[in-house]
């Protein structure tokens, strides 16, 4: 699984991105983001509001709490600010 | 056409670009965005954007469609800036053509809403007490469901 | 900055003297009218505006001053052009800057409605069956009413 | 006085503008076309309906049937369609 942060999430992270291998209780979005706050402190830090996080999958939006798998491109990031 | 890029775009090429050679045409709204020296009361030296390569395009792209699904427009133009940028230096520049004027300008305001709520762009500002993220504003957020009101038989977006 | 001229305008030129300088400015919103290929059913060869000098440009400022008035623009910009002008040409460009894109916007489209009703232009066509004299569209006078009933604290127009 | 024709109404009139002295009974707008009707049949056809008739009186739009004088630049056209 591929997971991409961006902006602060980024900053805070340390990382733009990482190819990880979750266990297999990860099947979903909160249970990736759950598990990914324990890789690091940065990582704790930077999902510690979930309000401030967006979650693509694939590149769309995720909304509520949509399966992922091992194939998905995942990636965190605040709300956008462009324009 | 929608592009992300890091150079400044020349108005009059792109719209000459946009209208040529449709005399259907009869109006082209456009919006420039710029950086401005100020933001939130502090002074802002220079701003960063960032994107995400792939979906950025892809977002552009769905938001233009709506826009194209929603007015008779003969074309329409999304170039964004990404990289450091000085205030005054133009971030973003979208325009629609349509024979009539009341859908360039409002698809036109269409686009830049539902832009700045849905593609995904990210501007860290130098200011004074340092670096900084822009944090999303609740009225671009109001301005973006606007929209979504306006067209209720389509449902929920999720672009 | 209100001119009529017989010449094209550079988009880019000038909508980048409007906003030079000035770090204050947020947004430029504009709006070009082309000229069509057709109208009312019929093909357009060419069109020929007319003006009243003088009185043409005073009622342009006086649009101009009126939309500053209702909203927080740092700069506008009205080009219009006469003379002969075929499908495809761009017949008048209006820009409005301002900190904030929906004043841009709405002054932006304030002042091409406006001026549709209010400045003294007139356009013939060249036509399949001849020359013929544009009627005004009661659509245009809808457009500009609509901006009269948004101000009624301004009391009833004569611009 | 100074008349100016626009549009239509200058080629159905024949003359982009004329230099008039009316009679002293022509006082307003009103009694002013109804005098210049009976200038020519060109005049005439120009003028025969007010409502096609926008009036301006020294560069300003007049409403109603203001008054005019001899020193004034009177303007008769169709209404506008620029833009």
């Amino acid at each position: 699984m591929k997971i991409f942060y961006f902006a602060w999430l980024r900053e805070k992270v340390g990382l733009r991105e990482e190819e990880l291998t979750p266990p297999e209780n990860v099947r979903d979005v909160a249970s990736l983001l759950e598990w990914l706050k324990g890789r690091s402190p940065g990582h704790a830090e930077a999902l510690k509001d979930p309000r401030m996080v967006r979650v693509a999958i694939n590149q769309d939006y995720a909304a509520g709490n949509p399966p992922v798998g091992p194939e998905d491109e995942i990636a965190l990031f605040p709300p956008v600010t462009g324009g | 056409m929608i592009r992300v890029q890091t150079e400044a775009f020349d108005v009059n090429a792109e719209l000459e670009k946009l209208a040529a050679g449709n005399p259907k045409i009869g109006g082209v709204a456009s919006f420039i965005g710029y950086v401005r020296d100020e933001s939130e009361g502090a002074g802002v030296a220079a701003m960063t954007l960032e994107h995400y390569p792939g979906m950025t395009e892809k977002k552009l792209e769905e938001i233009a469609a709506e826009a194209h699904r929603r007015w008779p427009l003969e074309a329409s133009l999304i170039v964004h800036r990404v990289g450091r940028l000085e205030p005054g230096a133009p971030i973003v520049l979208v325009a629609t053509a349509s024979a009539h004027r009341q859908a360039a300008f409002e698809s036109c305001q269409f686009l830049i809403d539902w832009l700045k709520t849905k593609a995904p762009f990210w501007k860290e500002e130098e200011t004074g007490q340092g670096k900084r993220w822009v944090e999303a504003r609740a009225a671009d957020d109001a301005a973006a469901e606007n929209w979504t009101q306006k067209d209720p038989a389509a449902g929920p977006k999720k672009v």
